[in-house]
């Protein structure tokens, strides 16, 4: 199910006008803090009507100003996580989480409350209200509220950004699922290059109001030139099979022929994974590295070099793995010698991957 | 008291039966931008600026037995002249002004955004208001029902002129302090109507005030 | 004065203010509204009431100057009806229940509103009260019933004279003869803080233009 | 026209005199937790729920020349017994409950937590009030103020009771309605005054409709 | 100026009951959502009158309900950045800025407006009322209030949450000028790490509403055991000192005679700072390593092991620049036979040592 949005709004601020079609998956939203991420969001969920546009999931079409089609927010099937939460004061956790049960359908494929109540950890907030609960608390009720409206559309407006880094750890693995299982196509604003990197399929990134790169995750991450996020978003995504479980709590990966280590994950043996390298964990060397403390050495060829701004540069290095993306300074390209060509070894540390940036299963982004 | 009991019955039955209404308008003028809204916010606060004997004597014009709506209504059997029911339509009428700003401000306060949440969950706007916006406004629709009440309680001047006083039909307790006070040395007796009428209309404050904090306590925490 | 005078009161006072160069100042109300307040001391110089009691109740405590009462003038009651309705003659084997046919006789407030407790009086007297009690619509004052029987809400009704006079809606049906009930006379005296050109004007209000005035509106004079 | 002009005074000054009275309150009712709370409360309503005629005959026995306040104040030069100050007066106690509604339910709208923020920032109580709470609750008190002054256009049994009938002193607009409609023949009068005042509360209402809506959208955005 | 805090409240969820000093700087409270983070905050901020407790700020008393003290919110001269915002909705953006200042007593240090507003970038908005603000330029105002009221007290509640790395990284220096040059002490809550490591002076753990540890920024961060914010927070500090700034964009910093490459900073030549070397970032190796991207070599002997949970360990090595730590996985202590007394070398990536997290000014923690 590929979402496509097409809008134009002139706003105090900014004059929004944009054109994106995303593939099935999650799509993430990103951009500086008054970019328009919201405004979009908005336009998707009919909370705001713009002056034109077209909005479609497939062929469900939601909004053509063209055609004169509207359909009003309630008939979206929508899971809109509000950037403020948005609960109801008057209902007790519990009611905010039903909220949306009451109105699905019949026949909607329904989460299970309890499955997600606890995921969320919130099962011993069911009978307070809303305004006795702390920030993240509220928060993650309003996930659940979302969640559990049997949505066929799910709007994230930076979810998990009240929260803490276990919680988050908790809760992405649910969004992996709903992307991979359930297949309903999630709208997601982020400013975590992490939550960015694990979960998007692909990657609008936003400036003033305009789509400034757009495009599978894997390559506007890998374009220093956009860096939305800050440089230390810029990295590679592999495709990789889980090879094995070792004993002493390290996974073992396989990725064209070459083994990666990283500690445990829980997916099964023989599960297709994405994994992402950030550019920033990547050392270099000219030699076979010996006596470090790093597991994974990947061989290769130098590909590209990109200067960025300021002093590091991005080297693309051709491996069996796939290509792998290391940002270091330009005195250590000098050094090493590298230049588009030369053999050389990407080291990654063990714990640089960790479970954090193991992605579910791989689609073709 | 037979004028008690006919006044607690029609101030209760114009309070409930104005009531739905009351919302309706309420919203209506809080929330939608129509072609003659002003109008009928003007409608409705005119039983409030014109004085009582001249909204009794619309009444009668109106829903008099020889009125353009009377008449008809009367073929349906649905008769005001000279009823208790008149009296309750003058009471509701010259209470709705203030049942309906009172439930506007409640409705003017509910953030639209929760309302647009409601939305996105499903909920029809029927459903946005049956399930958001009138359980947020109940503290304002208590508030509009008691003043409302307590204005059907006291009601008199548009009361007797349009179903006049009847004793056992539309004889309220404001009317029979009316008459007392009119003849010397009533006064004794007006002044026990007038108390029964300020315990009944405090009870019903003192009822709705605990309600009211009840809900709002239950929305606000601790 | 007593609302129903104001037409009158209103039409004889600039003649008054001719003659004599004095302002007068009308404030008109029920009469009962009237009395408490000059027992709560109004600065009022003079007061004229729709009915005798409210006068009694000021001359026993002394607000009034006795010695000034007047019976200024009298009024009648009328049955009325709608403009098409039949004349009749009121007496004791009036078919009063039968014209009502089952609607409403319109009256002032039987046992407060003087025109109401007049009428009573007058019905009471042909026996006819029981047969109608429970039909009668008591109005707060005369014009309310005249009202309801103008806009056809009631089929009769009990009125002043005077009232009925100017309404164009209604028909006077029968007069009530007035051996039926009290005299209705609108007493009127100087209060006891009087100012002395109130006298003047009081006197005025018996000369003959003022008289002429009130008759024209449908007032009768005292006998006497 | 005289009784216009007078009820314009009268309801001008009898809104405007007590809003600052009709705030405190409904803060008071709204926000604090006293004893006889509920006693103001009831006190406050009393005369919604009062026939005009036995509030009027109150302020008359209590605000009159011999009256218990009236007497003292008289000495103190402030006369209110049968001078249009005494028609405000009245005007200003009947309309006083509809004032004090429409602005507490304003004010229990107003999110504390803005208040606090307020607070941590330096403003005393006060100061949060002038600066928080009050605009944030303007439309409420527009609200309040125009039902008060629409009330008081429109209030007659209780002015006519306490200071008479007198033209151009007490003579307001619906006194002199009720005056002609006493007599014969007064009709067309009578509806000449109901219309000019029906123009006049109307064109108040639009005013204040239009400002409340303008202070809104400035606070709402958009 | 240090801060003290003593609490004691019962609430639905969780019965708080802490106690702890702070000593000048910023004190940054971190734990999991619904620990009771706020409800410290607010209770130093007077909005919540505690069971049983005192706060004071050095020997200026907040409350203290032994003595019976009690100094209302509005004379505690605070700047409090809400979690929620709580913008006036009723005033511009610029009247919002402009509240506190209303009240400062005559006498306060005051900020420079100017410098503020253009710092959060808010400079297009003052004429703007909050409800046409986005999530994060509501935050930024908030920001902006609290911070020109001359505060003597500055409380803030998550205030970058909503804030994307780029903006973080342009107002976080404002803080830690607070911190430094105008020493007003700052009570802080965040869940980041790196806001952590690069504001904290100490650091209070929450769990539960008691405190679970509490020190220097330095030792809590070092603490695996602790790891409030997950693994990826531990880290040592050092002390270095700013060397030189080179030509090819790096900067050369000087600790206990080792050498510290990483991009370029602002610092003058001869500047004390502090600065954080993730645990993550670091790899040992057991010889001195060869052609290697990376630029940072410590030499120096492990001092102690810990296994961490899960298959990695945390290893402190004692160098001249001080100890680091680094985080291995068990298998590489063995394959590198890691054990107390080893020597062994340190290597950090020059790029691991982004500016961000570069502190200020060094006080004694
Ligand atoms: N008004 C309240 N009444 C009762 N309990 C409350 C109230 N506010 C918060 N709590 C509860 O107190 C606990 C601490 O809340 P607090 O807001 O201090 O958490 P926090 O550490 O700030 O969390 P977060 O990171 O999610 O904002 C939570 O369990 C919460 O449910
Ligand atoms: N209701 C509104 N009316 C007018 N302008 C608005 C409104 N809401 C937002 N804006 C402006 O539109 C622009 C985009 O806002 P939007 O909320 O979409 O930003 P965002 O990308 O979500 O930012 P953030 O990360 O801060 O939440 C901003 O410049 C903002 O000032
Ligand atoms: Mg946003
Ligand atoms: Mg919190």
């Amino acid at each position: 199910m590929s979402l496509s949005v097409r809008l134009k709004q002139q706003l105090p601020g900014i004059a929004l006008d944009l054109d994106f079609d995303a593939p099935s998956g999650v799509t993430v939203l990103f951009g500086r803090s008054g970019s328009g991420k919201t405004t979009v969001v908005n336009a998707v969920a009919g909370l705001l009507r713009p002056e034109a546009g077209r909005v479609a999931v497939d062929d469900w079409v939601l909004f053509d100003t063209d055609r004169g089609e509207w359909l009003p927010p309630h008939r979206r099937r929508l899971g809109y996580i509000f950037q403020e939460g948005r609960l109801f004061p008057h209902l007790t956790v519990r009611q905010n989480l039903n909220y949306g049960r009451w109105f699905a359908p019949r026949g909607a494929q329904r989460e299970n409350p309890d499955r997600v109540i606890e995921m969320l950890g919130i099962g011993h907030l069911l009978d307070r209200r809303p305004a006795m609960l702390s920030g993240g608390e509220k928060q993650r009720v309003a996930i659940g509220r979302a969640l559990l409206a049997s949505p066929r559309l799910i709007l994230a407006d930076e979810p998990l950004a009240a929260l803490d880094d276990a919680r988050k750890a908790e809760i992405l693995p649910y969004f992996e699922r709903l992307r991979d299982e359930v297949s309903v196509p999630i709208l997601y604003v982020t400013h975590s290059a992490a939550e960015v990197a694990r979960l998007a399929t692909s990657v609008v990134a936003l400036q003033e109001g305009r789509v400034l790169r757009h495009g599978p995750a894997s390559e506007v991450l890998a374009d220093p030139s956009v860096a939305p996020a800050g440089v230390r978003a810029v990295g590679a995504l592999l495709k990789v099979r889980v090879a094995a479980h070792h004993k002493d709590g390290l996974s073992e990966l396989e990725a064209g022929g070459a083994r990666l280590f990283l500690p445990r994950i829980s997916h099964r043996i023989g599960e297709e994974l994405r994994i992402r390298i950030p550019a920033q964990e990547v050392i270099l060397s000219n030699k076979q590295p010996e006596g470090l403390s790093a597991l994974n050495v990947l061989s290769g060829q130098v590909e590209a070099i990109r200067a960025g701004e300021g002093p590091g540069a991005i080297v693309s290095v051709n491996t069996p793995a796939g290509v792998v993306l290391a940002r270091v300074t330009r005195r250590s390209v000098a050094a090493l010698g590298l230049e588009p060509g030369r053999p050389c070894y990407a080291v990654i540390k063990t714990v640089a991957l960790a479970p954090q940036d193991v992605g579910g299963r791989v689609f073709a982004p | 008291m037979e004028a008690l009991r006919l006044s607690l019955r029609v101030s209760f039955w114009a309070t409930l039966v104005t009531l739905p209404f009351g919302i309706f308008v309420a919203y209506a003028l809080a929330r939608w931008r129509f072609p003659g809204r002003q109008v009928l916010n003007g409608l409705v606060h005119l039983p409030l600026i014109l004085p009582p004997v001249v909204t009794g004597y619309l009444l009668l014009l109106t829903f008099g037995l020889q009125g353009p709506l009377g008449k008809p209504l009367a073929g349906l059997g649905i008769v005001f002249a000279f009823r208790w029911t008149g009296a309750a339509l003058a009471a509701g009428i010259m209470a709705f002004p203030l049942m309906v700003r009172a439930i506007r401000l409640s409705i003017e306060a509910v953030d639209p955004k929760l309302e647009q949440a409601g939305a996105t969950l499903g909920a029809s706007r029927l459903m946005v208001f049956a399930t958001v916006t009138l359980p947020m406004i109940f503290p304002g629709v208590i508030a509009g029902a008691i003043l409302a009440f307590a204005k059907a309680m006291g009601e008199f001047g548009a009361t007797i002129t349009f179903v006049s006083n009847i004793p056992g039909q539309t004889q309220t307790l404001p009317s029979a302090v009316y008459a007392f006070l009119q003849v010397p040395g009533g006064e004794a007796a007006a002044t026990r109507l007038v108390i029964i009428s300020i315990i009944i209309a405090m009870g019903a404050l003192l009822l709705s005030e605990y309600v009211g904090r009840r809900v709002a306590e239950r929305v606000a925490g601790s | 004065a007593a609302a129903s005078l104001k037409t009158a009161l209103d039409a004889i006072a600039p003649g008054f203010e001719a003659q004599t160069g004095q302002e007068v100042t009308m404030s008109y109300a029920s009469s009962s509204v009237l009395a408490r307040q000059i027992q709560l001391g109004a600065p009022a110089d003079l007061f004229i009431s729709a009915n005798a009691d409210w006068m009694n109740v000021l001359e026993q405590e002394g607000l009034i100057t006795a010695t000034s009462r007047v019976d200024l003038l009298e009024n009648g009651l009328v049955l009325i009806g709608a403009p098409g309705e039949d004349s009749a003659e009121i007496r004791p084997d009036f078919d009063l229940a039968g014209r009502l046919d089952g609607g409403y006789l319109a009256m002032g407030l039987v046992n407060a509103v003087p025109a109401g407790i007049y009428g009573k009086a007058a019905l009471e007297g042909l026996g006819l009260w029981d047969t109608v009690q429970g039909q009668v619509a008591q109005a707060d004052n005369v014009r309310a019933a005249l009202a309801l029987v103008a806009t056809g809400a009631a089929p009769l009704g009990i009125v002043y004279r005077s009232d009925a006079k100017a309404e164009d809606r209604v028909h006077v049906v029968a007069d009530i003869p007035a051996e039926l009930h009290p005299p209705i006379i609108y007493p009127a005296a100087l209060t006891t803080s009087a100012r002395p050109e109130a006298l003047a004007l009081l006197t005025y209000l018996q000369s003959d233009t003022a008289q002429a005035e009130f008759l024209r509106q449908g007032f009768s004079l005292p006998d006497g």
